[in-house]
């Protein structure tokens, strides 16, 4: 369970936000909304421990996920809204890549379904800079489809890019997460509608 | 839940695995841009020739200069490769990744070092006896040359890598990171320098060597962990 | 007394171009510290003056 | 004893403490320097081998031990505030570092000026001349990263790591500059004083060793103060300072 | 829509503008960083100073040195900046928008050199006498290198912004790139050198600089074109 | 006038699109649709010039832009995927530097007022690499803004990361703009509904 008490984050001499609280348990959805500048990315970040809290505190299953380290590390997939791939590397490759250095040793016939998954069958072998904006963010999110899955995911802007058809698959595979427990922190600027026993939103507009 | 994330064996196996995915990735990668190989090592091979074209064609002279001239081309090659140890994983988020990773970063970091050595720093150790011969130097210190390196590189790419990793980020990281990493550089240039111009002498540069090897130790233990904190701290 | 006349004193025994060079390079490189410290005090206290009035016209506003 | 301690590390209480400390500091760092350089030019005596360009030292070694050890006080301030998180010690740091690298220049200025006479070079590849050459290129690397990071924060950080790689580096630097010349005899020049240096010569290094010393803790404090004042800008107790004359 | 798009005069008055504004954008960026033109300086008093290291400080070794070992340092302290000439603008996307405006491109890349030898040439030019004391060189000669470096840094920035542009996302085809320009800077640095060398020896070094400015006059003419035309291509 | 006749585009083997034309009228706007990857931003590259068609030709006033060169690109305004920003100079100078070179001589006071009018206000002064995803696109939008305006907009994914409220500024821009004449060649996934006189869609799904 992942918990958030009155965190607060200055940048610069502003004030970004403060007294954010909450706590997702499993099979739980937050979404995070706010107008462009509010907050939203930091505060993924600040959950994935990249940037410090100015105040509160956020907690993995009871602990402050600095003492936890890497088992926190262990349970949470973060997508920033760069997409992380190696220009020269093939989406097949970034792939296989990415997982086995998060530990989890999948097969190339695994990481051909997910690509196909996601659309990008007779795409496999060719280098990312080649693909398209949207190619790129859905090889990106690929990394979800691979089993099996980390417990938390804390997505920011996940459907930047994406074409309609792209944007329904996602939200199935978020929802399929959901029904098994998983959770997600998710902040998009479009309105698509994620079907799950426990959403939460929170606003950050200042 | 539990069956979610029970599913992964914590063993050494798994750090060694990290640690050679993160080295088959960056040898994959530089594989993919060999143009960015070759550079390094064109750059060696123009700086050291370079010489004997301003100089003229004295062999004593030519000789008493070779070791540190293939030295500081060595070290010039291997820092002008530096800049990209992290800048290109800063700027397409894939460092946010590794930091990420489940493992110690200082591991990732040894990754990326050794991936480092093997692409810029390998190649010039192996090209390094053809140019030896160019500046007439005897066999002996061409042996001697080719050890030296062979353990100088390394932790060259070692000391380096602190130095890329405080620049993440930082505009003009490229010439920064040289004012940062060649004043630290110096101890391996002259011990190595002062090997091969032992041998050349017809001195003994064991005790060069062992002191450059003993800096190697060193920089092992105590430059991932320098390196692992300045990337949290730049990437903060 | 070492030194027999002023212009004797500058001549430093025909040295005078590198003793007054370094004792003046140095004097002025110290003087040019302080007054770069004395600047940049300047330049903090006038923003912090600037933001003091900010701050005072933005209460000013929300209370009225 | 410890909260007292504590007291002092943190900005607030401190600004005004360095503020107070300041003047003294400077008076004496002033007397010191009139003395150090009545000692100097009118009690030393002419060297006899050297002439009176050999006056130079009083200057110049006082610099030269200064770029050392600042250097070493400020790597530690460095660690401390990497270490213990407080703000204030990686304000000392960067605030020594300016007052660091300008010594250094000093010492590398005035040891040029003394070599011209002396060796008729103004440079030769010494051991100790490089090493404190490098010494500037230390400095110079820790002031230009802190420079090209923007939040201060992360700059202190980065540069306090860097510092510490540096004090690791430093005894390696300079055993490794001192084999280095030892090795390669010939044509280099070895740094010779005159036998005996007398009594009066070594008071005069010292007096003035000690002025710089405190203008040292004069400036890096002066300095501290400006950064306090310009990373806490927004902070509430230097709002109120204003209101009181400083 | 006439009115939409007849506003702007067509002069020669605009061109200048447009070069002006991106000299001026491009040292307001080397600008912001007040470090980079201090980082620059020093980069090039380092790699000068780690020669001694290196071969020893034997002054007569050192002296015939010099010409060589000042010239490798400015080539490689251009050459580093020059990495990042177009990349940053090809990856933030603004490269896109500079070859969209509607002057010629030769004028725009003009203008990026001009920016490129006033931050990173032009004050390496004003620092060498100093290295050249350290190195002991006579007055003849340095005076001879300052004119050497005056002629000859603007040329290295001239080619090198053909490299720059022809490695901008490339295709594969890298290997051959750096083939063909790293030896484009060895007539430089032989010239450059060898004018220095020369006044050293006390022999009139007039032939060399002459060439060196017909170098220059050629690269001016030509260099302009190429890195325009290698630019469209890196961008298709 | 724009037109485009029979334009057809190969990507490495792959045929992007073929026999592509329309024409673009003043007032006019086209909607450029498709899939992630059918080829959308191959074809915006392709009217202003950057990539160069496999087929078929794009006109301007009748005379291919090949020929025309500046005196088409004088007329045009292309925003990519890309925002072109300068990270480490402020929005302001980012648009002014940006104005200047391309012939558009803007005073200061009138940069302001676009940033004003695209919601950053009071960040005019920052560095642009301090800024959100959402703010450094509004920074890249504001320049449509600047007056007098091109007469083409080329633009791909006008919409990706702003928020609701930023999306109907564009709107607005976009009408106003159409409303003077001039013309629009738009991308974008999200339904956007801009009310123009002269709306063509294009579908380019394979
Ligand atoms: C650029 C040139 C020079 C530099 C960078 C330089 C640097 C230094 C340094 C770093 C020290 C302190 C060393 C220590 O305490 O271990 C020092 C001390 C000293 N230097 Fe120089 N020096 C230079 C030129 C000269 C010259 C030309 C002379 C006289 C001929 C000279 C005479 C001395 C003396 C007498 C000391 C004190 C020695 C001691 O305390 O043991 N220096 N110098
Ligand atoms: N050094 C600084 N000084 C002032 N403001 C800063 C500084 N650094 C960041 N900011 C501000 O902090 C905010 C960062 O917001 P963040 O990226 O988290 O926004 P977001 O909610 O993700 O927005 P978007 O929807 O555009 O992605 C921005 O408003 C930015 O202007
Ligand atoms: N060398 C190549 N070999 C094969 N296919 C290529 C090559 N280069 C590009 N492509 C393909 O060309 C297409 C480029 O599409 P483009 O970027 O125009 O798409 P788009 O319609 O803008 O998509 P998006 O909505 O994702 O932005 C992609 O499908 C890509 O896979
Ligand atoms: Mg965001
Ligand atoms: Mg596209």
């Amino acid at each position: 369970m992942l918990e958030v008490s009155s965190l607060g984050c200055l940048r610069g001499e502003r004030r970004l936000f403060a007294g954010v609280s909450f706590s997702l348990r499993p099979g739980g959805l937050i979404w995070i909304q706010g107008g462009n500048g509010s907050g939203k990315t930091t505060l993924l970040r600040t959950l994935c421990g990249l940037t410090h809290a100015m105040a509160g505190e956020v907690r993995w299953s009871g602990t402050p996920i600095q003492l936890l380290g890497e088992e926190y590390r262990r349970e949470l997939t973060y997508i920033g809204h760069a997409n992380g791939l190696k220009e020269d590397l093939s989406a097949q490759e970034n792939l296989l890549v990415a997982a086995h250095l998060v530990g989890q040793p999948v097969s190339r016939a695994e990481v051909a379904g997910a690509l196909q998954g996601s659309g990008l069958a007779g795409r496999e072998h060719l280098a990312v800079k080649f693909l398209s904006q949207g190619q790129r963010r859905r090889v990106t999110l690929a990394r979800l489809r691979l089993m099996p899955p980390r417990t938390l995911w804390l997505l920011d802007e996940p459907f930047n890019a994406l074409d309609t058809h792209a944007v329904a698959g996602m939200r199935k595979i978020m929802e399929n997460h959901l029904s098994q427990g998983g959770m997600i922190a998710l902040t998009t600027h479009q309105d698509v509608a994620i079907q799950a026993a426990d959403v939460q939103t929170l606003r950050l507009d200042a | 839940m539990s069956k979610l994330c029970g599913w992964m064996p914590e063993d050494a196996g798994e750090m060694m695995q990290t640690l050679r995915y993160v080295v088959f990735r960056d040898v994959l990668l530089a594989m993919r841009r060999r143009a960015d190989v070759a550079t390094t090592l064109f750059f060696f091979v123009i700086v050291a020739s370079l010489f004997p074209l301003g100089v003229g064609p004295e062999p004593k002279l030519l000789r008493a200069m070779a070791p540190g001239i293939l030295w500081v081309a060595a070290l010039l090659a291997s820092m002008l490769s530096l800049g990209r140890l992290f800048a290109e994983d800063y700027a397409d988020g894939s460092l946010e990744q590794l930091v990420l990773v489940p493992e110690p970063l200082a591991l990732v970091v040894i990754g990326k070092v050794v991936a480092h050595w093997l692409v810029s720093g390998l190649p010039l150790v192996l090209i390094s006896p053809v140019i030896a011969l160019q500046f007439d130097l005897p066999r002996d210190a061409i042996v001697t040359l080719l050890l030296a390196l062979l353990l100088g590189t390394p932790l060259l790419s070692l000391i380096g890598a602190i130095g890329a990793a405080l620049t993440v980020g930082v505009r003009g990281g490229g010439v920064l990171i040289s004012l940062l990493v060649l004043p630290l550089y110096v101890p391996v240039l002259i011990f190595g320098a002062g090997a091969v111009d032992a041998s050349a002498m017809g001195m003994d540069a064991s005790g060069h060597l062992s002191i450059l090897g003993a800096l190697l130790l060193l920089g092992m233990v105590l430059a991932p962990w320098a390196t692992a904190a300045a990337l949290r701290i730049s990437l903060e | 007394m070492i030194w027999k006349s002023l212009d004797d004193f500058i001549a430093m025994g025909g040295y005078g171009f590198y003793v007054w060079g370094s004792y003046l390079v140095t004097a002025a490189l110290i003087g040019a510290e302080i007054l770069m410290l004395r600047a940049r005090r300047r330049a903090v206290e006038k923003a912090r003056h600037v933001q003091i009035i900010l701050s005072e016209q933005t209460k000013h506003e929300t209370t009225t | 004893m410890k909260l007292n301690w504590f007291k002092y590390a943190s900005p607030v209480t401190f600004y005004p403490l360095a503020g107070k400390l300041i003047p003294w500091f400077a008076l004496a760092a002033a007397i010191l320097t009139v003395a150090g350089l009545y000692i100097s030019f009118f009690v030393a005596p002419t060297d006899f081998q050297q002439g009176e360009s050999y006056r130079i030292i009083f200057i110049h070694v006082p610099a030269a031990w200064m770029s050392m050890f600042i250097y070493i006080v400020m790597a530690g301030w460095a660690a401390a505030g990497l270490i213990f998180n407080t703000r204030l010690s990686s304000m000392m740091a960067s605030a020594l570092a300016p007052t660091g690298a300008l010594f250094t220049f000093i010492a590398l200025w005035t040891g040029a000026l003394w070599g011209k006479p002396t060796w008729g070079a103004w440079w030769v590849w010494d051991a100790r001349l490089t090493s404190e050459l490098i010494l500037l290129f230390l400095y110079m690397g820790f002031l230009a990263l802190h420079a090209a990071i923007d939040d201060p924060r992360r700059a202190d950080r980065a540069s306090a790591v860097l510092a510490l790689v540096g004090v690791v580096n430093v005894p390696i630097i300079y055993f490794s500059v001192k084999w280095w010349n030892t090795l390669h005899q010939g044509a280099s020049v070895s740094m010779t004083m005159a036998p005996k240096m007398a009594a009066t010569m070594l008071l005069g290094m010292l007096i003035m060793a000690l002025a710089c010393w405190m203008y040292s803790i004069a400036a890096a404090l002066m300095r501290l103060r400006c950064i306090i004042l310009e990373r806490e800008q927004q902070a509430e107790w230097v709002a109120n300072l204003a209101k009181e004359p400083t």
